[in-house]
């Protein structure tokens, strides 16, 4: 039976649910156009008190760190040092985006409650994820998350696009989850149990692995879907592009997270000894994200587009690093998730800022000559686009760096050599970036301001920064990622 | 008598053969209400093998929820969006060989790595729940409030989630209709409905055009 | 502040930048002056690490190292050898030339103009100081940002091509070099240069990590057959660009093939010396045939570097085949010296000509030699300059330009006669495509009417090309003094490359 | 007798029946929708036939939680539906493809 | 007693200082400033020469030999800047001042209304300054600085009027020919550094002997003598600067320079520094009978076949061209007959008479503004007596006439070469025999051309401009007259050249400053070779600045034979040469002063003859054809081929498409259709479970 205990375990869960119930009363009930409270009228109250809740927990997050990985509920909840990193950045990931999102949302009649709200349960989703020690909560919190984005990216509901990529990445979704589920009964199959840590202890003995590899290719699936490598990637595209860009933001950051929590869960948590097994196919995934994700993304004119098949050959690089199935790998895979995160918001940050009612800022042309209109986000988007590039001293080199010395570390050089081929390929279009905002001039007629949004701006301008003061000075971060990966 | 086991195997046969017939009906037939009625179909023969399987609650859990709730709402949106069928079937000819060769390969693919050969030395043995001495209910319910109470908790997160994303997407606040607030109706006072407002009875004429034309931008 | 020199080099330029790009582009000549005081600076205190370092000391000096990663055991760490502090100042140097030769040449945004020079002055002095690979890494990488903004914002019409091949090409050496370190790494547990140094690695190792580097290297140098983002970059680039890519980037191609290439796989570069000096040649005669039909004055220039840089090369591995086949040591360093002596020179040399380029491109906004002719009628004083370096790029004896290809020759000899005959042969086709360059340009009679209206250089002008005249006529007349200052640590170079590691 | 493999080939051609569809049905998102009930289906028929034959229990507690998500997810699917039909007048999948490359 | 460091430093220096204040300060100095500054440097360098040749011939000091700085020193290879003294290097410093100062005060006169004229001083200063650094020079090392040094200022100075196209050309022709040859020296001064282990020339020397024997490894089973090897990469270095053929095309067209400088530069200072250097280098030559005798059969053809182009040429300068040509090719025979001593002396007295026939022409050429063309000249002797008088002394000089200093000097060669009997020889003997001929034949035909016969130019009424003596300004729209562009309004309709030979004003003779050092050059170039002949040619005078192998010692077998001055000029009347020079002289006293006629019979006559001597062996048209057409065209075909095609289209390009073209290819399977997204993930899947089970099981 639950105890107090293990309450205090999920308290940040618990914290959340509660106050996402709470805001969805709030929002219910107040009046979002007329002031309520110092002069902010019902929206803003809910935007403000929606930050504060995810940076207390935050707070609850990082205070509540145990020593050991605890276990709560019957093992269905392990809060270790894996899951805390990840709900950290997953978190911090939110509450940049509601700061972000603000004026873009506002501009598009979109500035809703249910943003919010949704935002949060999928955060939630988040949490559950990367702390389920059961393939039910894997499963659960996974359809948390998933189910809160289906309707994040169909929030524009008078935009076409919105609602293919919403159908699109419904059906895929579910296909994903399908198989995911397929596999998980296979697992459950070959195991007799659910949960992930006997789940280690049956595979170790387990004579006949078949059923359980089996098994294992239809989660492989799940996780290549959800981390977007692949052949099981061709959503991303679509779903970024047609998402209002306040929730391409949020697919592109905290969901990778998650994904990385689950891959580490599902495979590492649940079938660590298969590795030799799985380790291949993860292999070919990568190798497939990283030729796909860069070649297609140099041909492409959209900036989201170009952002998502970024992201397909961002995870391919992820990939790398899993690769290795050691501490170190996944050590290496958590920083460049938490990387991709953060320069992922600080990219869409840019488009976010510099969008406005009529002008989505979403076509590469959009940022035609930013350096003569606004060099600071030009200066932002720039470091961005060199740290997404790998480039040093930029945060973005250093993760390449350790996932390819995972991959080296793993006896596969050959991949190494892959990914940093296609870095170079991949190189291509950031540098294409680059050069609209520096060396095109802008078009006549626009006007290319960022919002006027001192918070926003401020959060921006940091986050953008962090990439290069984590460039400089990676050693804690990276000494965090790997304090939580026992050898 | 028949061998009560023989009579499982052919009631097992009779409703997967349901099964897959009426699987096949919900992906082949023109009308969208067809396929959904075909689709009802397989989840009642499901239902019913889950019963040879002695999975009690979860069959009559499937019927009533998916049969009585799920695939009403799929009816009620096949009738809502008023769908011409005859296109919608266009072009599934063409493809069927192709998808017919893919199932196979992966039926196949799936069928020889899963090793069905072994599974074919498993037999049924004795109900667990039986054996604990409990209903299948029971031994069900048990197990959900204590050892998946947390996934059941997270399970109405899920629901919660799914009624706010269902009311935020077609929920529709429609600028044309005029609604009936009881609320307002009843808190209403007096001094909302008439005002006295003391006028001249002709205008000041010191007042100057331009100052009305100020009052939208100071009261936004 | 002493113990922490070299940190202050790197850093006063790149935390200098930022006053400047704050200046904005409403004040541009407090961006100016700023970036000026920077620089000279910068120069000043490299002086001081001239007055510092121990020339009779071959080991590395002033060094300092603080754990940077700790989890991986990375150092910030740095030191600096002869040969570093000569590049240091060579960079310095024309951290100050450029900045003031770009003074009213650049009016659109000069704070960031002069940011990005001051930025890049920075991550180069940060090159010549690294002892940790990957610190050298990310020193030698970052450098390709301000490069690539400088050719893309302030280029020519073509800068767009130019700068993508740039830093793609770059990039594209480097990420195989970057895969090698960390299979080194893997290896040795560590990233200190001289700890892999010492790491013993097989013959098929020391290959794979050869060509690694090798890739970096010579597409930096550049060397055939990746040479042609250079004479792309430079004829877009400005001119300060192509004063700083020709003077200072270009040589830290040849100064990683000394800390990579010749002490930590001895023995695979010694097994391929022959390539790199079969590529070195033909840089020399293969690119001098290609500069001599070049229209575009800077583009001739370019491939005139990739000639030069063929002798840096050359100098540095005819150095194994002396060491290793005739065990000549002392031919070793003096190939060894003329490879540094080269770099240095050709640091002032194609800085000089570049200027000069630039001092035309300014008047006439054109680079074709065929809008030129007879300029000397009409600028005297620019005319010595031009003349005075285009004899120095040809190798006249008494300029820098000489030193450096005279000792290679010399060593090559020692190593093969057959080397310093096509390595000679630079003496002529050298000569040729220069010369053939000012004849077109600076004699004959004044061509056309713009030309006619061309004015002799102001006193900014003059300033630079002194500076840049009186380098090179000093280090030719007198090369003794930086030869002294390398001597030791290239003595021992030379003797790192008689260990065998297998 | 039955064994554990009818089930699980009975669940497997399911699988297969709806995977199938996914792609050969080129008109109507409803269809699709369907098709994923169906391969749930597969997937609780595994699941129950697991744990029936192993004795344990999770494995329907598992298929009730499928159940219960497959409610809400189809519900989401059903709005997005409705969006989709409402914004484009269609449901056929033909048709959108305003997204690509 | 030994010669003071500070003088050599002060001989070396002081004309470099002057190069530096007319250069540099010329517009503040004036043009008085600057001819004043550098004619004192070079007369100090002068008057300290002769000190040190005083010094040194009387036996007072000792040969001296001194570093002055280390130029590098890297483990035990050092480079040094430094003096080396002797008899061979002070009488070197001697001529090359003494010719140069005279030069600096003729070019007053010359140079008087150029534009330039503070830079021209500041040239001649500078190469005052570069061919001192060269003999001087202890060490290989900064004999390449002053070889070098001495082709830059050769080349500024054939590309003074930098206005005309000829002169840009020319002196771009001279760099690369010369750099040619610098090829080839420096690949000889590396395989001295290989051999002998330094540059330094006396240790170098003292190290030669060990040559015998070694080898040069050129390919798998071939060596070659390493003396050899050494000798002909050396003297191809001279043969570029001293200009022998093959390498001898571009002194004839450094003809464009002003005339003080071909007489300065081209003829005798400069273009003997190859002459010299293999003297210098004699201990190293005397072990390669090989490399002696590449030298002499190059000399020797040289010798004869550039004085042939001599005869038909027509104008005055490129006659005195040719004749140098020619003489540095009885130079060069004589050096490979290893008759240093011989060419050495040569060098000095054809340094006076060669200076002197330029120098003259260019006061010539003064009178007959800007006319160089001989055809238009003729019965000039009365209107300038004393260039007359003082080139008919150059001439019978060069034509080796008894008595004169050319007699003795080529005399001797001329039987050396008799004596020798190297490989070779018999040509090289019959080359300068008939050479010797030849040269009287040009020589008297420019000397009657010019000063004798009839008037073949016109004098037409002034138009009141009065720029007859302004001469020498027009000297630098001389090449514009093949262009018709002309600048310089002012002097526009001066120029003769449009109506050749109708001149504006009667010739008349040149001003003071000029025929000074004509009559200054025609007394060394009467008494010099019989003030020298004993002494440097027979009695070992240059000592040990000279070595010759005792079985090689031509000289010495000829020193039986002189006994004084007079009667070796005697003895000369009846000489094989002599009798060719007056039978030449025969001839052209015939046709050129009785019967002029017969000059055209003969060229129409002789036409095939005359059209290859004309078209000089084809071999500018070529070289030009060859190398420069040629290095263009493989440039432009490596360019655009290579780089442009290969590396950048098919490599760096072609990629960066073909990249472009997969990604288009790749980016059409995302079709926008959701069956195909899912039919994506599905084949993942089989292929996953496919792969699986291929490997897996």
């Amino acid at each position: 039976m639950p105890n107090l205990n293990d309450i205090l375990i999920m308290l940040p869960e618990l914290y959340l649910v509660a106050a996402a119930c709470l805001l969805l009363l709030v929002d219910a009930f107040m009046k979002a156009e007329q002031p309520v409270l110092l002069g902010l009228n019902g929206r803003e109250v809910l935007h403000w008190t929606s930050i504060l809740v995810v940076l207390v927990a935050i707070y609850l997050v990082i205070s509540g760190q145990p020593e050991q990985p605890v276990r709560a509920f019957g093992g269905m909840f392990v809060r270790d040092g894996v899951a805390e990193i990840l709900k950290v950045f997953a978190l911090l990931c939110v509450a940049l985006i509601f700061i972000y999102a603000r004026s873009y949302l506002a501009d598009r009649k979109l500035f809703v409650g249910e943003f919010y709200t949704l935002m949060i349960f999928a955060v939630i989703g988040v949490m559950l994820l990367v702390s389920a020690g059961n393939l039910i909560t894997v499963y659960l919190g996974l359809e948390l998350l998933t189910l809160s984005s289906y309707a994040l990216v169909a929030l524009n509901r008078d935009s076409k696009l919105s609602s293919e990529a919403a159908v699109k990445y419904f059906v895929l979704g579910a296909l994903a989850s399908g198989m995911l589920l397929y596999g998980m009964s296979m697992v459950y199959g070959a195991t007799a149990t659910l949960d992930l840590a006997t789940l280690h202890n049956a595979a170790a003995h387990t004579g006949v692995p078949n059923l359980l590899l089996f098994g294992l290719i239809f989660m492989i699936i799940g996780i290549g879907f959800k981390l977007g490598a692949a052949p099981f990637h061709m959503w991303i595209p679509d779903v970024y592009q047609g998402s209002p860009t306040a929730v391409t933001i949020f697919i592109g950051s905290a969901p990778k997270l998650a994904a990385f929590g689950m891959a580490y869960r599902l495979l590492e948590s649940g079938l660590g000894d298969l590795s030799a097994h799985w380790q291949q196919m993860l292999a070919a995934l990568a190798v497939l994200s990283l030729a796909i994700g860069n070649l297609v993304a140099i041909v492409q004119t959209n900036l989201k587009r170009l952002l998502a098949y970024s992201t397909i050959s961002h995870m391919g690089y992820l990939l790398l690093g899993l690769v290795n199935a050691g501490p170190e790998g996944y050590a290496s895979a958590l920083f460049y998730a938490i990387s991709y995160a953060l320069m992922g918001t600080a990219a869409f940050g840019v488009i976010l800022a510099l969008a406005r009612a009529g002008f989505e800022c979403e076509e590469i042309d959009d940022l035609k000559g930013l350096n003569q209109r606004s060099p600071w986000m030009a200066f932002l988007m720039m470091l961005v686009m060199f740290s997404l590039a790998g480039v040093p001293p930029l945060f973005g080199f250093f993760a390449k760096f350790l996932v390819l010395q995972s991959a080296i570390h793993a006896g596969m050089l050959w991949l190494a050599i892959v990914g940093a081929v296609f870095a170079i390929i991949g190189l291509y279009y950031y540098l294409r970036v680059v050069k609209v905002m520096y060396f095109d001039a802008p078009v006549e007629g626009t006007e290319l301001k960022p919002q006027r949004d001192p918070a926003m701006r401020l959060v921006l301008s940091l986050n953008a920064l962090t990439l290069l003061v984590l460039g400089l000075y990676w050693g804690p971060l990276l000494g965090w990622c790997k304090s939580v990966f026992p050898g | 008598m028949i061998d009560p086991s023989v009579f499982q195997l052919v009631c097992f046969y009779a409703f997967a053969a349901v099964t897959v017939v009426a699987a096949l009906g919900v992906i082949t037939l023109r009308n969208s209400v067809h396929a959904v009625l075909s689709l009802v179909l397989t989840f009642f023969s499901t239902a019913c093998i889950w019963l040879l399987a002695e999975a009690e609650f979860l069959a009559i859990a499937l019927i009533v929820v998916y049969v009585g709730a799920v695939m009403v709402l799929f009816l009620f949106v096949v009738m809502m969006l008023d769908i011409k069928q005859e296109h919608l079937r266009e072009g599934f000819i063409r493809y069927l060989p192709v998808g017919i060769v893919v199932a196979l390969v992966m039926l196949v693919e799936m069928l020889a790595l899963i090793g069905v050969r072994t599974m074919h030395e498993a037999v049924m043995g004795a109900n667990p729940a039986t054996a604990a001495g409990l209903s299948n209910t029971q031994w069900l319910g048990q197990a959900l409030y204590t050892q998946f109470l947390l996934p059941f908790e997270i399970a109405a997160l899920i629901l919660t989630v799914g009624v706010v994303a269902a009311v935020a997407l077609t929920l529709r606040h429609r600028g044309g209709t005029r609604h009936q607030t009881a609320a307002q109706q009843v808190a209403v006072k007096a001094s909302d409905r008439v005002r006295i407002v003391k006028m001249a009875a002709e205008r000041p004429a010191t007042e100057t055009p331009a100052a009305p034309a100020q009052n939208p931008e100071t009261k936004p | 502040m002493f113990n922490h020199l070299l940190s202050l080099l790197i850093w006063l330029p790149i935390v200098g930048a930022i006053p400047v790009l704050l200046a904005g582009s409403g004040r541009p000549n407090t961006a100016r002056w700023i970036s000026l005081l920077v620089a000279v600076l910068t120069f000043v205190l490299s002086l001081f690490l001239l007055t510092q370092y121990n020339a009779a000391d071959s080991s590395k000096q002033l060094g300092e190292s603080y754990l940077w990663i700790a989890s991986l055991g990375v150092h910030y760490g740095l030191a600096v050898d002869g040969i570093s502090v000569a590049l240091i100042l060579l960079t310095t140097f024309v951290g100050i030339l450029v900045i003031v030769g770009a003074w009213e040449v650049i009016q659109n945004k000069p704070h960031q103009y002069m940011a990005a020079m001051l930025v890049l002055e920075g991550l180069m002095i940060g090159v010549f100081c690294a002892t940790d690979a990957l610190l050298f890494y990310v020193f030698f990488e970052a450098m390709l940002i301000p490069m690539f903004i400088l050719i893309g914002i302030w280029g020519g019409p073509r800068r767009v091509y130019a700068t993508l091949k740039f830093f793609i090409y770059t990039f594209l050496g480097s990420i195989f070099m970057l895969v090698g370190l960390i299979y080194l790494y893997l290896k040795a547990g560590s990233f200190d240069l001289a700890t892999l140094a010492a790491l013993p690695l097989s013959m098929q190792e020391q290959t794979w990590l050869f060509f690694a580097f090798l890739a970096a290297f010579a597409v930096k140098v550049p060397m055939v057959p990746v040479h042609t983002w250079l004479p792309d970059a430079h004829v877009e680039a400005p001119t300060g660009g192509s004063v700083v890519l020709a003077a200072v980037m270009l040589k830290i191609g040849g100064y990683g093939f000394l800390r990579f290439s010749l002490p930590i796989v001895p023995d695979a570069a010694d097994a391929y010396a022959w390539l790199v000096i079969g590529l070195s040649l033909i840089a020399v005669v293969y690119i001098g045939y290609v500069a001599l039909v070049q229209d575009d004055m800077k583009k001739l220039v370019a491939y005139s570097s990739v000639a030069h840089m063929g002798f840096v090369t050359l100098g540095i591995f005819i150095a194994f085949m002396l060491v290793r086949g005739t065990g000549n040591a002392d031919a070793a360093k003096l190939g060894m010296q003329g490879a540094m002596v080269q770099m240095i020179s050709h640091g002032f040399v194609s800085g000089a000509m570049f200027s000069c380029i630039g001092v035309l491109y300014d008047r006439l906004h054109s680079r074709q030699i065929k809008d030129y002719g007879g300029v000397i009628n009409v600028m005297p004083w620019f005319g010595f300059f031009y003349v005075l370096f285009a004899m120095a790029n040809s190798g006249l004896p008494g300029t820098s330009g000489f030193v450096g290809e005279f000792q290679v020759i010399l060593a090559s000899f020692q190593a093969n006669p057959w080397i310093a005959l096509f390595a000679a042969f630079t003496l002529i086709i050298g000569a040729a495509y220069t010369l053939w360059m000012v004849k077109r340009v600076l004699w004959g009679e004044v061509t056309n009417p713009h030309v006619a209206e061309m004015k002799d250089i102001n006193g900014r002008e003059a300033f630079v090309l002194i500076a840049f005249a009186a380098a090179v006529v000093a280090l030719g007349v007198w090369p003794q003094p930086l030869i002294h200052l390398m001597d030791s640590s290239v003595s021992q170079l030379v003797q790192q490359l008689g260990n065998h590691k297998i | 007798m039955i064994t554990l493999s009818h089930f699980i080939v009975l669940g497997a051609v399911l699988f297969c029946i709806a995977v199938a569809s996914l792609f050969i049905n080129r008109k109507n998102v409803i269809v699709l929708l369907m098709s994923i009930e169906l391969m749930l289906l597969a997937v609780n028929i595994n699941f129950v036939a697991f744990s029936r034959f192993l004795g344990d229990v999770a494995g329907q507690v598992f298929v009730f939680f499928i159940l219960t998500v497959a409610a809400a997810e189809t519900a989401i699917g059903l709005a997005i539906l409705v969006l989709l039909f409402r914004n484009r007048s269609t449901i056929n999948i033909a048709e959108i493809d305003s997204m690509k490359g | 007693m030994a010669i003071s460091t500070s003088i050599l430093l002060v001989i070396a220096l002081a004309p470099l200082l002057g190069c530096l204040l007319a250069g540099f300060l010329g517009k503040f100095i004036g043009r008085a400033g600057a001819h004043s500054a550098t004619i004192l440097g070079v007369a100090i360098s002068c008057a300290l020469s002769m000190y040190v040749l005083y010094q040194l011939c009387t036996g007072a000091v000792p040969v001296y030999n001194q570093n002055i700085y280390t130029w590098f020193e890297i483990g035990k290879y050092t480079a040094t800047v430094g003096f080396l003294i002797d008899k061979l290097s002070a009488m070197m410093m001697v001529v090359v001042t003494f010719v140069s100062l005279l030069v600096h005060i003729y070019t007053i006169g010359y140079m008087a209304e150029d534009d330039g004229y503070q830079r021209f001083f500041s040239y001649i200063s500078l190469f005052t300054f570069s061919m001192l650094m060269l003999v001087m020079s202890n060490n290989f090392m900064q004999l390449f600085f002053g070889w070098e040094a001495v082709g830059l200022v050769s080349y500024l100075l054939i590309g003074f009027w930098f206005k005309r196209p000829t002169a840009i050309f020319a002196n771009l022709k001279a760099f690369l020919v010369n750099r040619v040859g610098d090829f080839g020296f420096l690949l000889g001064i590396a395989a001295i550094l290989y051999f002998l282990g330094t540059l330094d020339y006396s240790t170098a020397f003292a190290n030669a002997p060990s040559l015998v024997g070694k080898t040069l490894q050129i390919t798998q089973n071939h060596a070659w003598d390493a003396a050899t090897v050494i000798g002909v990469l050396l003297f191809i270095g001279a043969m570029g600067k001293s200009a022998q053929v093959p390498l001898h095309v571009w002194l004839p067209d450094s003809m464009e320079g002003p005339t003080p400088i071909s007489a300065l530069i081209h003829a005798a200072t400069m273009v003997t520094a190859g002459i010299f250097m293999v003297a210098r280098m004699s201990p190293i030559f005397e072990l390669s009978e090989g490399a002696l005798s590449f030298i002499m059969v190059i000399g020797a053809t040289g010798a004869l076949f550039t004085g042939l182009i001599g005869i038909v040429q027509n104008d005055i300068k490129r006659v005195v061209a040719y004749s140098t040509l020619s003489q540095l090719g009885y130079m060069t025979v004589a050096l490979g007959v290893s008759a240093y001593a011989g060419a050495v002396f040569h060098l000095m007295t054809h340094a006076f008479f060669k200076a002197l026939l330029f120098l003259g022409a260019g006061s010539v050429i003064i009178a007959m503004h800007h006319e160089q063309d001989m055809r238009y000249m003729g019965g000039l002797r009365k209107y300038m007596p004393v260039t007359w008088i003082t080139m008919w002394i150059g001439s019978l000089a060069l034509c080796g006439v008894p008595f004169f200093a050319g007699f003795y000097s080529k005399d001797a060669i001329i039987e050396a070469v008799g004596e020798s009997h190297r490989w070779g020889a018999g040509y090289a003997y019959a080359c300068v025999l008939i050479g010797a001929f030849v040269t009287a034949l040009y020589t008297f035909r420019q000397m009657y051309l010019t000063f004798h016969g009839k008037e073949r130019f016109t004098v037409v009424a002034d138009h009141g401009h009065g720029h007859g003596e302004h001469a020498a300004h027009h000297d630098a729209h001389h090449g514009d007259a093949h262009h018709g562009e002309h600048h310089d309004d002012a002097h526009h309709d001066d120029h003769g050249h449009h109506e050749p030979g109708v001149l504006h004003h009667a010739p008349k003779e040149s001003p003071w400053v000029v025929t000074l050092p004509l009559v200054l050059l025609a007394i060394p170039s009467i008494v010099i070779g019989a003030i020298g002949a004993k002494s440097m040619l027979y009695s070992g005078w240059f000592g040990e600045a000279i070595h010759v192998n005792e079985a090689n010692n031509v000289l010495a077998e000829l020193s039986h034979e002189f006994h004084d001055w007079f009667s070796a000029a005697l003895h000369g009347f009846a000489q094989w040469p002599f009798v060719l020079v007056a039978l030449a002289f025969a001839i052209q006293t015939y046709i050129y002063l009785f019967n002029p006629a017969v000059a055209d019979k003969i060229k129409s006559a002789l036409k095939p003859l005359w059209t290859v001597l004309d078209r000089k062996y084809w071999i500018d048209d070529v070289y030009f054809a060859v190398f420069a057409k040629g290095g263009v065209k493989l440039g432009r075909a490596l360019w655009k081929g290579g780089d442009a095609a290969v590396i950048d289209g098919v490599l760096v390009d072609g990629s960066a498409s073909l990249v472009q073209r997969v990604a288009r290819g790749v980016r059409a399977l995302q079709s926008g259709y959701l069956y195909h997204y899912a039919f994506a993930m599905i084949l993942g899947l089989i292929l996953l479970l496919g792969g699986y089970w291929l490997v897996g099981q």
